[in-house]
Order: structure tokens, then C-alpha cells, then sequence
């Protein structure tokens, strides 16, 4: 049962962890950050594997992973 | 007359875009007319504002410390720019982004203009830069309203020509705001 | 239950708590994560000297807790060269832009290495000047328009796009040198991996040590992250191969 | 012949003048903030059979401009601060070897990286000679969109005129500033003859452009020449500009965006009745020390703002000798508004 | 302690200077006047332990100069006028970067290639600062192979008192003529505390050296912090030598070789009976500005002497504010004798 | 008979008739000569402009009877660009020493070479700075000792003597590069057609061409202009072999 | 027939000539020049065979050759 | 007391050489002294000259316009040097190289020596210098000759120490032709 945490401060909505994540479970969301930033959000629904492909990919080191 | 409006807000929120049409309405006029960004190119990120003075005699500076206006597009703007403003002078406030309460002077005209609802409304939340300018134009008289809706095409590429249209719209919007906005 | 939980990926020690200014999208992030990452591995924040250069990543001071010197514009290996002389068992690191490093810094690049100077260089290659605004780089591609090539990169009035880490590779002073890129997750691993190891062969005293960063610039690029992505794996890549261009043994030395 | 007027960025309108004044060679390396002209330049010159190079360097570009000059084309560069300094031994040996060039210094902050915003730090540098050796550079240093682009043409002309680098003192203020233009395309563009010319050396004798000269006495000659050039500079290209002169009590003097900004608060000044006008160098090499001597004769306070902690304002204590000259400074990082140095007049004026 | 006295070269001071200053890292790129410098370094230092670079060129040279003084360790460079010229943008950032180095010029002919003889054609450059920005280097200029030796020593400890750049500015005459040097190695060398030195973050925060201030507000505050610097230089660091100045009547104004052959001079006049004096300022920068400015309120004449067309005249002429100073420029090529400048002074002499 | 005497080596019309101020037995007066003949062989003369750099030949205008502009001191590459891009009609060489071309103009001379500027380089390498007096040079072989490596080349102190018509055979621009010396008759008829097919090579505008010589400086090395020779052949060539590293077809460049 | 004059005060006597000639025809002489160096002399006794190696190592362009 | 002297010649004549030893000599003797090369390093071929100054009191500068002697090698050093000496001052003149009718003042004292012929004559054409400089400390006394000859030591490096006995003699040599020079 992993899972990850998106810091939405930290966030810029470059989509690329989207694009990344094996089981399509982060997008991009409607609501902006104090920097201006559409951020990503985790989908809680399906199921992480923790592989931290997305957090590898993360530009700004937005992403931390629990397993 | 000499007339100087600071302009300020987010990086991506059309600042520039917006004093350069000034400064061309201006031109288009045969005012004197001075444009001064104050820019960051080298650092990413960051705020962005621009000043525009616009006269009938030659102009000196460029760079004015008391604006007669100040046209604010989110909060961190606000801050910065609010007390430099003339007494008696005006402020034009993207509320949708910096709230009405966060101003502070009382000695000042106060445009509150919801911007990015206002453009969302109208289907596309960048015109809210449009919609200011709009505002401030009505409210100041600096120049015409069609000089400023000329300036469109100086500023828009011929690719994105397609959206002056939506440009105008927005732009007469914000001018029907000064009333209520400030009655 | 939360208790068994463990965190398996996190922010690195050497990478303070503090937000990137770069681009949204921008590869210079995941670039000084992994340097980071690399430090940490090898337990070298207190003994590192960083040296930034003038480029996108100027601000590398903000971002890495270690000891810092700003370089002058294309002349970080001459500093690194500097500091790694005057204190010899610290670690001393540059990281450089590609018109910082292969365009006005080449001379002091090529010849740090020829001196077999045991340091590391990270060199982010994106096409392009990001900092002043998307001018050409001598790594543009040929064809690609920049704000100085506004009608496409032309050999016969630009030259063509330098390939750093294969002439680098050639120098006897090299001990390590590869190019890397993040555009897929085996690549991500090899790029991790070729960082620690220029980190590691510094550590062993082997000898100056490279690795190339194939790299986006979204803004200049004018193409969303995604996009970006994109390019780097079918546009420069193929230009740019990846892949561990020297390895030195430890017996080369002596 | 264009008449109309256009709004144009102050880089851009250098860009324009280099081409309205048959420049056709640039050679230059990216910085903020002065890149507009590198990338106006380069998408007008291919059109125009010019050639745009961007060296790998400020040091290559420099040099490069030395070879193309010396052919006898038109030929410039631009920088800024750090970009510049990297051209002094390039710049002694282009006037060392008379060779007629066009440098652009849109100066930013120092010292060392320092920052983008506008400084006048660089005072010193353009006009005492940063490089090596007993030379100069004639500098002019505008103060408007509509100077930049007739001072550029005007600097082709002087360069070509003396064999000697002119160098356009701009900063981060009047480069990225937008302004009305007329660009009044010179009818004829004014050259000098090209004698010295590198083209082969084809029913001729050969040519030697260079900067060594190791014979008896033949460099000390050729210094007193270089200084009889100079000599020569300040007995007819003093150029200034004066605002309310006549009658002033004080006399503030400045040059390029500080002088813009003063202007404005000289104007404020005579507003509430203070006698104070502004004088502008307009050229910084040849300085007009004879007109601010002219002044000094008079009972007159010289007031100096700049955009630095003090640099002009020693020539004009020397042009002023003896005179009280105020200095007002404000360091690169935030610019002095018209208000600021309005407060300063107040307070230095007399009674 | 050697008591010993033994014929040097000058050059060879300036490395023998360093040595005993505790300087253990030499980076520098050979050029005539001055190789005697690194050759004589790259002798000694190795058997000291130290580290002597050749780098590729003057720019990498200055910079890794600037690298490894970064961390704290005594470290200079030396070169001679073209290749100071191309140090100029790494000397502002050193400067901005508040670090300690020392730097040598023996400056040779210019402009350009110009030639390998003495010359004082970079006073302009060294002392109202060659490179971008609003900074000073503090300048000596030795007469001496003996000052040579001890100016180099003292070098070191202003660098690092001040946290700045300081320059020896000599030329091809001092650097390579012979005179007897006492080698007085100091007993303790005068150190001042580290404690922004990059030795690693152990134990402490990270430390960072650089120049960029983009904050609103921080460059401009840097820009009067190191104004303050140089301000507290003038205050407590002025050095100068008088020679028979108390009743002279004309003072001639000359520093390094133009002074020392000038004193000859001096002495020519003073056995005419003429009361002439000799003044030599011994830091260029901070200029002995308030020295002058007292004799100047006398009834003196001045006679500044220099090895090129006039550069040091002009402050000499800001201190003295209104007094008549007359000059005697030989540019490079052929340096003056005694007997050229005494036929000067007896022109001049007044009466 | 006198009158059926034909003169069948003479001075090149392109030298003008000054005794050099080359020490004896140096090889700079060899080359200078073979390059006039080159001149003189596709009548380029009234049309070639000369760059001078800094070094013992500076004084190339004394010698060469055509156009010359004095270069500073590495920056004869980046000179020669300026020139051909004002004048690309014009046949235009630079001639620069191992300091000069090596060490602290080597930026300029490989972006020269990768913007494939169509000039022709004869570059002297006699592993030591000769004007100056015997410093050491980036191509000063391992072991060898100068004013500045008293205790002979030390890589790891001064790193690795480099190859500079190697590195530069690598690159895109470059239409021809090759290294001679005059060691044997042999050797110097291989120099003379190198330096011959440089030119030609400019003429037909097929890109950037070198020609690096292996040189004798007898009087930094201490020895005799004979021991010099020996050493030329000796030491300096079996670490910088002769031969031709690059040649372009024509094709190429389209 | 051939032969070669050497230009006696273009001379520095560095001996490469005398090295290179196939035939041993030229020596370093026992006067000096104007410049004070010793030049080479063309010893007329034997066959010059008009190779012009001499004159095509000579580092002072010193040598022309007849045929 | 002080006294100056030019010495010049051919590049390798060995100039410097003896300027070097002049001036150890007067450094032993506890006397000022200045040794000042003009050079050319980075030209080859050409001249080469040195002044020194020597003097009981510190001495000022190191250049001189008028030196009391010139000690001239060849030809060319004559024609620049001659003129130079101050009247009355004292030429010594190398007629192996430069003969002597090539002088032209009458006001100064002449020796003429043959020092390249001499030196030949030791077996040793280099050692001319030796001859002059004994000839020129013999005629001035500017320094003992005792100093002369242990200045040898510092200006002759180890390697070539067997070479010290031959460049006594020829110093001594050169100290005997005083006499039959400038009788
Ligand atoms: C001497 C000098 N020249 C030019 C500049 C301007 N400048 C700053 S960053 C830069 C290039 C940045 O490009 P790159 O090195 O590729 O880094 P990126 O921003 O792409 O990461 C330039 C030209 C400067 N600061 N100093
Ligand atoms: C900027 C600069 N740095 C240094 C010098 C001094 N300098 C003159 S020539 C030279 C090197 C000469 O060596 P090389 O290029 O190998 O030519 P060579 O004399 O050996 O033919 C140097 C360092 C200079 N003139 N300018
Ligand atoms: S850890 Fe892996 S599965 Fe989980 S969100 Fe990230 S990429 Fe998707
Ligand atoms: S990769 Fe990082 S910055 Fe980009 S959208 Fe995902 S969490 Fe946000
Ligand atoms: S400009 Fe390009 S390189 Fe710079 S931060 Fe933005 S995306 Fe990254
Ligand atoms: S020093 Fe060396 S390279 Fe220079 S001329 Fe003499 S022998 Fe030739
Ligand atoms: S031409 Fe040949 S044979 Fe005749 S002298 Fe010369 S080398 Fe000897
Ligand atoms: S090769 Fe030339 S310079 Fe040398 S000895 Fe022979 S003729 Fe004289
Ligand atoms: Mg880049
Ligand atoms: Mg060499």
C-alpha cells in the first residue's frame, strides 16, 4: 500500500510525473497555488506501487514516496 | 498634461503586453509617450511591471516615483506598488487575485476590478490584463478608447490576430466597470 | 498502517527545503537532485565546494547546502582548478550551462581536463542559452531556430552542434566522462548512476570526471514539459548518443 | 526616407542605426540586457547580405570586429558590463592599430555579476581606458530612443573619421526603453577615406595594420600621434546638451539615464523658483570640460548625479577646479526617481 | 631571518616577497617583463609544497586565482599589460566577490602589442579601475627592488585586511634591474580571520562568495559597502615618500620608475641651488590626495612626471584644485634620463 | 654553359627579400617559406591577407609581401574569421605558435574550425613558448624540461601534451588537417604538398584547414640546430605522428 | 652541371644544409658575417647534383640552386 | 662618489654577463649599485645592453643619460653609444669589431683594445668580455679587481666553474692593456 505526497507549494504542473506514472494516478488539477501554478494532485483511487517513477522525474522535487 | 501609470503583477499575466499598447494608443495620438519595463530576464520567475508615461511636452524620466495610477494585477503588486501612488491618485485592483481588503490607502481613487472572473466569465481567464487596461483607459482618458483598440494590432503577431476580436470585447468590458467599480 | 510505513523517496540532505526558480518543467531540477543525491550517497556536503556558473543555474548556492563560489561567466572549471589546488582532499564540483561551458568556457573546459584535474563537471546541454533569453548555443541543432538563429541553424554560417563529451573523451587527463539524458525511466537510472560514479572516481582521485546532461528548456523551446520531453529523446538524442564515453581503470593513473 | 515615427525599444533603435548607417558586420556574444540587438541583427542582416556572427565569446568577438574593420567594412559589437571588460585587450589593440570600430555598452550592474538593472558603473572603464596602454575611446553616451539611433549613426562616422573606436555608453535604462522614433535614414551615408585598408594587396603595396613597434623612438611616436588624435577630439567633438543654463544658480550635471531622470526633477526645481539647470555631456570622451569651465567662472554650484558611487564627478571637480561640486550616487539595484533627487536639489540650494 | 644582502632582480623579489608572505599558489600565464616571476615560482614552490599553476591563459589564470583565494589560502597572480587587460572582468568579480588576492603588473608598452619597455601607461587601468562596476583595487607602486620585496609582503596583508584585490603596479624597469634586497622575512605574518573562506560546510553553515545581488535593495547596499571599504583605505592606508619637499618652491609629483629617475633630477636641481622637491605617492590607489591638497595651499608649483601622455596628472591635479601643475609625459619607447627631466625642471623652475 | 643555366630553386615572389630574425636553425623560416610558395603556386599573393600572431613570428609582415593585420596574442582564429566574413573572396591564413594556438587561443581556433570558417591555420609546434623565452607549452612532451617545468613535464602536475590536429579532425567544419615536419626530405616534400593542398583546399572554399608543423626552437631547447632536428624526428614525432587526419571530398560539404 | 650560391649574409650557419647535401658539398666556413655567425661555404670541388636539399632545409632561405 | 657605465654589444658577446659581475663586485664592496639590462627577450637577434651605476650614496636612477663610461663590443653599439659619454668620460672600444677610426669625439678617453684578437689568442674567442671588463675596473677603479674576480663565482654556475681560472686570466689580460691602450 504505497503512496506518494505531492507538496502543492512546490508543484509547477509540468505534467511530466503524470505522463510517468505506470498506473495514470496523478493530474493535473483545477486550482492554482499561491505561485500562479495549475498543481498535480494524486489520485487516491487506484493503486501505487511505489515505484517513485514520478518523484524521479519531479523537476522540482515536489514528490515524496511511502511504502 | 503629463500622466504616468505603473502597471505590475504575475510574470505570465500580459503586463508588458498591455503598457506597450498604451504606449502605442498614446503614439497613435501624437502624444509624447515613454515605455520602461522593469524586467527580469535573466532571472526566472518573478513579477513583472512596467511604467508608462504618457504627455504633450517632451518627456524627462521614464522612471516615476509617485505615479498618478497604478494598475495591480495580484497581491504581491499590490504591496509593493500601493503607496507609491500620488495622492488623489488611482488605483486599478485585479481583485480576483488581490482582495479588496488588502488595500490600505484611502486617499486615492479605487478601481476594484474583478479581472480573472470577469475574463474567465468571458471564456478565457487571460484577458484579464484586457480587461483592466480597459478600465483604466475609461477612467483616465490618458487616450481614446479606439486608439487603444488600434494598438491591438501592433501588439498581437498576425498568427494570433484571430483573438483581437476577444481583445476588444474584453476591453469595453473593463471600461463598463469603472462605473460600477467606482461610481 | 502508518507505523510500518517507510519513506522511500524523499529529498535529499544536500538539497535544501527551498522552491527551484527554474521553468516549470525545466530539466536543471531533476540535474541538481541527482548531484545532490550523489553527495549524500557519498557523504561529501561537508567537504564539498560547489561552483556555480552563469546560466540558468546561477543560483546553485540557494538550492545545495554546501560551500559555494560563483564563477564568472564560462570560467567555473578555471575556479574548480583553483580551489581543488588550494585544498586538495576537498571535493570540488562545477556545474555548467552549455553556452557557459562549451561556448566562451571551452578553452578553460579542454584544458582542465587535459590536466587531469580531479574534479567533477555536470554539463547541462539544452540547445540553447536559457538564461538570456534562447540565443543559440554551439549544442543547438542544426535547423533549430533560436532568438540569434532566427531562420534555423545553418553550418555553413553557425558551424554544428559541438559534441563536448566526445571530444573531451579523447584527452588523456579525462577519467570519466559519459552523457545522460532523463527521458525514460532506464535512462533516469543510467543518468543517476553516471553521476555517482564521476562523484566516486573524484573520491578515488582518478582524475577529472564529465557527464553531459541532455537537457529541456521549455521556455526557450517554446514547447510545453511534456513536449520537451519529447525532443530530448527524438531530436537530440540521436545527435547527441548517450552512453560512457571513457572510463578510466584505476591503473591509467599510475 | 522614412518620416514617420515608430515606437521602438532603445536596443532596437541601435540595431536600426547600425544598418541606416551601412553597417553590414556584427560580431557579438549574448547578455542581457542589450541581446535585442544580436537578435534584430540577426534577422535583418542575412536579408541585407550582411553578416551576423555570434562568436563563441566576448574575446572572440572583439577580435573578430578587429579582422572585419580591418578590410575597411562597417563594423560593430555590443555587450554589456562584464562582456565589455572581457574586450579591453582587444579594444588597446584596436586603437593601438587605428582601426575604426562600433562598440555598444548597454552597462549593467557591478561589480562581477551584480545584476541587470541600469548602473553607470562603467564611467570610469569607457573613458579613462580600461584596457592597457595610453589610448582612448570617443563615448557618447545617449540619453533617449531617438540619440541611441542618431548617435549610432554619428559613431560610424567619428570611427571612420579619427580611426578610433567609439563606443556608445547606454545602460539597462534607455536600452529596454520604448520611445517614439522617426528613423531619419541618413540621405548619404558620410565615410572617410579607406587608405589604410586591408582588401590584398593587388597593384599596391602591401598593408600592415598592427600595434608593435619596436624600433628606436617609433612608439613614442606613435603614442604622441594616437594622443595628437585625441588632442584633436576634444577641440572638435565636445558635445552637450543644456537645460535652463543660463541664469542657474545650480548647475546639475549628468550624463545619459541619470541625466533623463534629473531632468525631471530640474524641471520640478524651476517649478517652485529654484534657478538650477541641467548639464548633459552628451560626449564623455572629449569631456566638455571647457564649457563647465566656462560656468565655474561664474558664482555657480556644480551638482553631479550618477548612477554609481562617484565617477564623472572627478572630471568635473577638474573642469571646475576649485568650484564646490555635490555629488549625489545612487548604486546599481534600485534607480533614483525624479522625486529623489529633487529632494536632493532642495537641500543643496543655495539659501 | 637572513640579514643577508644579495643582488636581485626585481622580478625575482616580487616571487621571493610572496614567498615569505606565506603565498604557497601561483597562477599565472608567462609574458615578458615578468616571466621571472613564475619561472623563479615554479622552482621554489614545489619543494614549499605549494602549487604553482601555468594556465592556458590570463582569464583562466585570474580565475582559478579567484578559486583557490576563495578558500582562504594566500594566492596571486602576475602578469604584465596585455594580459592584465584580459584579467579585467575576473578582477571585478574578485573584487565584488570580496577576495583577497594579489596581483602584479609589470606593465609594458602600449596600446596593444605595443613593445616590452617600461612604460606607466595602465595608471588609468589599475587605479580608476579597468574592469566593470564601481570598485578599486588598492594599488602600490614600488621604486625599488628593495620596496618590491616589502610592498609584495605588505600586499598580502591589505588584500586580506580589506578583503580586496591589491595590485603592485611596476614596469619593465623595475622588474628586471638588479639591486642589493635585504630579504627581511617577517618574523609572524599579519593574518587576519577567515571566517568567510570556503573550506567545506563541516560543522557550520555553507558559506558562499559571489557577486550577484538581485534582491530589491542588496546591490546597492553591496556597491556602499565596498565604497565604505575603500573610503576607510584612504583614511588609513595612504603611503608616499617626500624628498626635500619641506621648502621646495616647485614639487615634482612622480611614482615608480618615472620617481626614481626623477629623484636624480631632483638632486641635479637641488646642487643648482634650485628648491625642488620631490613627492611619491607609493599607493596609487588610495591617492595621497589630503598630502597634496596641503602643499597645494602653499605657495608651490607642480610638475607631474609620468611615462606617458599624462594619466596620474589628473588626480594630482584634483588634489592640488586650482594650482598650476605642469607635466612631462615620455610615452614608451625610450625612457626619459635624469638630464631630460632636469632641462624640464629648469624651464619650469619659477623665476 | 652559363647561359643554359636555369635557376630551379629560388626565394618565393610572396617573400620579400629581409634576412629573418629567427634564431639559427629555427624551423619557422622553413615554414614561412613553404607557404610563400604555396601562394605563389596558385598566384593567391595579391589577394591573400595575412594574420599575425604572437609569437616568434609576429613579424610575419616583414616577411610576407602581402596584407597583414597583427592579431593578439591567440586570437589570430578569431581575427582570421572577422576578416573572411568581411571579405570572403579573399584568401586568408593565420600562422600561430603552440602557446599562441594551443593554449590560450584554443577556444578560438576550435569554434574557427567547427564553424568550418573557410581560412587556412599553420600552426607551429615546438613544445615550448619560444618568443618568451622557453615556457613551458601545452604541447611540450612529458618529461621535457622549460623555464616554467624546471623539473621536467610532470601530468599530473601540468597534464598531458595535446594533439591539436587530432582534436580538430574531429570536427564537422574541418575540410582538412594534417601534421608534417622537415625532418627528412621525405618529410619536407609531405610539408610542402600539405601546405599546398590547405590552400587549394580554401580556394574551392571546402571548409577550415590546417596544417600543424613540427618545429626545432634550438635555442629553448639548448640545443644544436642539428640535435634539434634529431629531436623533431626523435621524440616529437612518435608522439605527434605525421600524416593527414582529415580531408574532405567535395561532396561533403553539400 | 648544377651548383648553388649560398647568400652569404642571409647565413646563420646553423649546418642543416651541410647535413642534408646528398654529396657533402657544403661546409660551415671560418669567417664570420656581418652578423657575426659563421656561414656555410659551397665547397665548388665536388658534384652538386641540383637536389636542392640544401636549399630546401635551409631555415633562412640562403640557398638558390642552378641546373 | 658616483660613476655609471653603458656596456653593449652582439647578443651573445657575453654583455650582461659582465654588467652582472660589475655589479657583484661593487656589492661586495658594500657600495650602492644599480644593474639595469635594456633587452629584447621577446625579439631574437639584436643588440644587447646594460647600465650600471655605482655609487657611495643611494642612488637614484638607475638609467643614465650621461655615463661616465661605455664599454662598446661592436660596430653598431659605437654608433649609438659614442655621443652618450659624458665629457671627459672614458670610451672602451673592442677594435676587433669596431675599428677604431670609426670614433669621432676627441673630448673623452680612448681604449682602443683588441679583445676578440687577445681572447683568440687564449684559445677562446668568448672570452672578450672578460678583457674589456678587466680593462674598464683596471683604468676606473670603480672596484677592486679582487672583487671583479669574485664576482665570477656568482655569475658562473657551477657546471662551468672549470671555466673560472681561463676568465681570471683573461680579466688580468684585460687589466694589462690599460696601459698600452690609454697610455
Ligand atoms: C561575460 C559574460 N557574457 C555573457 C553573459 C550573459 N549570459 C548569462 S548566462 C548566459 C548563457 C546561459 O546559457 P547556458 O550556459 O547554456 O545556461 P542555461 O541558462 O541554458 O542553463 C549568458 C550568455 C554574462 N553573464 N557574462
Ligand atoms: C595576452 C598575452 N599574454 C602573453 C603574451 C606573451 N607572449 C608573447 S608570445 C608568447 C608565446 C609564444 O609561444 P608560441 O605561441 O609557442 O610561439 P613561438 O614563439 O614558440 O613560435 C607569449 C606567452 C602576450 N603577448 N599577450
Ligand atoms: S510511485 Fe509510481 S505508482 Fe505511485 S504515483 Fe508515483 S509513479 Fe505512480
Ligand atoms: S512533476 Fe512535479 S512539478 Fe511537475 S506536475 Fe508533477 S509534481 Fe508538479
Ligand atoms: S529558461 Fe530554460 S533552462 Fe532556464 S529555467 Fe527556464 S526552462 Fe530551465
Ligand atoms: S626562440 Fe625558438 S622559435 Fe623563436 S626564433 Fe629562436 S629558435 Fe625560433
Ligand atoms: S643541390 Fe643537392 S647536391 Fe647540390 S649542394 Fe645542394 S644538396 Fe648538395
Ligand atoms: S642551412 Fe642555410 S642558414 Fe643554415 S648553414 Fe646552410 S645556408 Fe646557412
Ligand atoms: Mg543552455
Ligand atoms: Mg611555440
Amino acid at each position: 500500500m504505497a503512496r506518494i505526497e505531492i507538496k502543492q507549494s512546490l508543484c509547477k504542473g509540468c505534467a511530466l510525473c503524470t505522463t510517468l506514472c505506470p498506473e495514470g494516478l496523478i493530474e493535473i488539477g483545477k486550482r492554482l497555488n499561491e505561485s500562479g501554478y495549475f498543481f498535480a494532485v494524486f489520485r487516491e483511487e487506484g493503486t501505487c506501487k511505489g515505484c517513485a517513477l514520478c518523484a524521479k522525474i519531479c523537476p522540482d522535487v515536489a514528490i515524496e514516496v511511502w511504502k | 498634461m503629463i500622466q504616468s501609470v505603473i502597471m505590475a503583477g504575475f510574470g505570465g499575466q500580459g503586463i508588458l503586453l498591455i503598457g506597450n499598447m498604451l504606449a502605442y494608443a498614446a503614439l497613435g495620438e501624437g502624444k509624447h509617450v515613454t515605455y520602461m519595463p522593469a524586467y527580469g530576464v535573466e532571472m526566472r520567475g518573478g513579477t513583472a511591471n512596467c511604467t508608462v508615461v504618457v504627455s504633450d511636452e517632451p518627456i524627462g524620466s521614464p522612471i516615476v516615483g509617485k505615479p498618478d495610477a497604478v494598475i495591480v494585477m495580484n497581491l504581491p503588486s499590490l504591496k509593493k506598488f500601493e503607496s507609491w501612488i500620488k495622492p488623489e491618485g488611482k488605483l486599478f485592483l485585479n481583485t480576483s487575485l488581490a482582495p479588496a481588503d488588502e488595500r490600505t490607502r484611502e486617499d486615492i481613487a479605487f478601481y476594484p476590478i474583478p479581472a480573472n472572473d470577469l475574463a474567465s466569465q468571458m471564456g478565457n481567464a487571460r484577458l484579464a490584463n484586457m480587461i483592466l487596461i480597459g478600465a483604466y483607459v475609461k477612467a483616465t482618458g490618458i487616450v481614446s478608447q479606439d486608439a487603444l483598440i488600434d494598438s491591438l494590432s501592433k501588439v498581437i503577431s498576425e498568427r494570433n490576430a484571430r483573438f483581437i476580436p476577444q481583445n476588444i470585447e474584453a476591453i469595453k468590458l473593463g471600461a463598463d466597470q469603472v462605473e460600477t467599480a467606482n461610481p | 498502517m502508518q507505523a510500518a510505513e517507510k519513506k522511500v523517496f524523499e529529498r535529499p540532505r544536500t538539497l535544501k527545503e527551498v522552491p527551484f526558480h527554474f521553468c516549470p518543467g525545466c530539466h536543471h531540477g531533476i540535474a541538481h537532485r541527482m548531484v545532490a543525491e550523489a553527495i549524500d550517497k557519498f557523504q561529501l556536503r561537508e567537504r564539498t565546494i560547489g561552483v556555480a556558473s552563469v546560466g540558468c543555474s546561477v543560483f546553485l548556492y540557494d538550492y545545495f547546502d554546501v560551500d559555494v563560489i560563483e564563477a564568472p561567466h564560462g570560467r567555473a572549471a578555471a575556479v574548480a582548478t583553483g580551489v581543488k589546488r588550494a585544498r586538495n582532499d576537498r571535493i570540488v564540483f562545477s556545474y555548467q550551462g552549455d553556452g557557459d561551458l562549451a561556448s566562451i568556457g571551452i578553452a578553460e573546459t579542454i584544458h582542465t581536463a587535459n590536466r587531469g584535474e580531479n574534479i567533477t563537471i555536470i554539463f547541462i546541454n539544452n540547445t540553447v542559452y536559457g538564461m538570456t533569453g534562447g540565443q543559440l548555443a554551439p549544442t543547438t541543432l542544426l535547423g533549430q531556430k533560436t532568438s540569434t538563429s532566427p531562420y534555423g541553424r545553418d553550418f555553413m554560417q553557425d558551424g554544428y552542434p559541438i559534441r563536448m563529451t566526445e571530444i573531451l573523451a579523447t584527452l588523456e587527463g579525462t577519467a570519466f566522462a559519459a552523457r545522460v539524458a532523463f527521458t525514460t525511466p532506464k535512462n533516469i537510472n543510467m543518468a543517476k548512476k553516471a553521476i555517482e560514479k564521476a562523484f566516486q572516481f573524484q573520491k578515488e582521485e582518478l582524475g577529472f570526471t564529465f557527464v553531459e546532461v541532455l537537457s529541456a528548456c521549455p521556455t526557450n523551446w517554446g514547447l510545453s514539459p511534456v513536449d520537451s520531453m519529447k525532443r530530448v529523446e527524438n531530436e537530440m538524442i540521436p545527435y547527441f548518443p548517450l552512453g560512457i564515453f571513457k572510463e578510466r581503470k584505476a591503473a591509467d593513473v599510475l | 526616407m522614412t518620416e514617420k515615427q515608430d515606437l521602438v525599444k532603445g536596443n532596437e533603435a541601435v540595431a536600426m542605426g547600425a544598418l541606416d548607417a551601412g553597417c553590414r558586420h556584427y560580431f557579438g556574444y549574448p547578455i542581457t540586457p542589450q541581446s535585442d540587438i544580436p537578435e534584430y541583427l540577426s534577422y535583418h542582416l542575412p536579408k541585407l547580405g550582411g553578416e551576423f556572427v555570434q562568436a563563441e565569446s566576448e574575446v572572440a568577438a572583439i577580435n573578430m570586429l578587429l579582422g572585419a574593420a580591418a578590410t575597411g567594412v562597417r563594423a560593430m559589437t555590443s555587450s554589456s558590463s562584464p562582456g565589455i571588460s572581457l574586450m579591453q585587450e582587444g579594444l588597446s589593440y584596436i586603437a593601438g592599430s587605428e582601426i575604426p570600430i562600433v562598440i555598444i555598452n548597454m552597462s549593467r550592474s557591478g561589480p562581477g555579476l551584480g545584476g541587470i538593472a541600469p548602473s553607470q558603473g562603467d564611467y570610469f572603464q569607457a573613458v579613462k581606458g580600461g584596457g592597457h596602454g595610453d589610448y582612448h575611446l570617443l563615448v557618447l553616451a545617449p540619453n533617449s530612443v531617438q540619440e541611441l539611433y542618431d548617435l549610432t549613426i554619428l559613431a560610424f562616422e567619428l570611427a571612420e573619421k579619427y580611426r578610433n573606436p567609439v563606443m556608445i555608453l547606454g545602460d539597462a535604462m534607455i536600452g529596454q526603453m520604448k520611445e517614439p522614433l522617426l528613423r531619419r535614414t541618413p540621405e548619404k551615408i558620410v565615410e572617410y577615406p579607406k587608405d589604410w585598408a586591408l582588401t590584398g594587396a593587388k597593384g599596391r603595396p602591401q598593408r600592415v595594420l598592427k600595434s608593435l613597434y619596436l624600433k628606436d623612438g617609433e612608439l613614442t611616436a606613435h603614442n604622441w600621434k594616437l594622443h595628437q588624435k585625441y588632442e584633436a577630439m576634444k577641440k572638435d567633438e565636445i558635445r552637450y546638451e543644456e537645460v535652463f543654463v543660463e541664469d542657474a544658480e545650480l548647475i546639475l550635471v549628468a550624463f545619459g539615464s541619470a541625466a533623463r531622470i534629473s531632468r525631471t526633477s530640474v524641471m520640478m526645481a524651476r517649478e517652485q523658483g529654484m534657478k538650477v539647470g541641467l548639464f548633459r555631456p552628451i560626449t564623455l570622451f572629449p569631456f566638455p570640460e571647457p564649457r563647465l569651465a566656462d560656468f565655474a567662472k561664474k558664482d555657480v554650484g556644480f551638482f553631479v548625479v550618477e548612477l554609481n558611487t562617484g565617477q564623472m564627478v572627478e572630471d568635473v571637480k577638474i573642469a571646475t577646479a576649485g568650484r564646490s561640486v555635490d555629488f549625489f550616487g545612487k548604486p546599481p539595484g534600485a534607480l533614483p526617481t525624479p522625486e529623489e533627487i529633487f529632494e536632493k536639489i532642495r537641500e543643496i540650494y543655495p539659501g
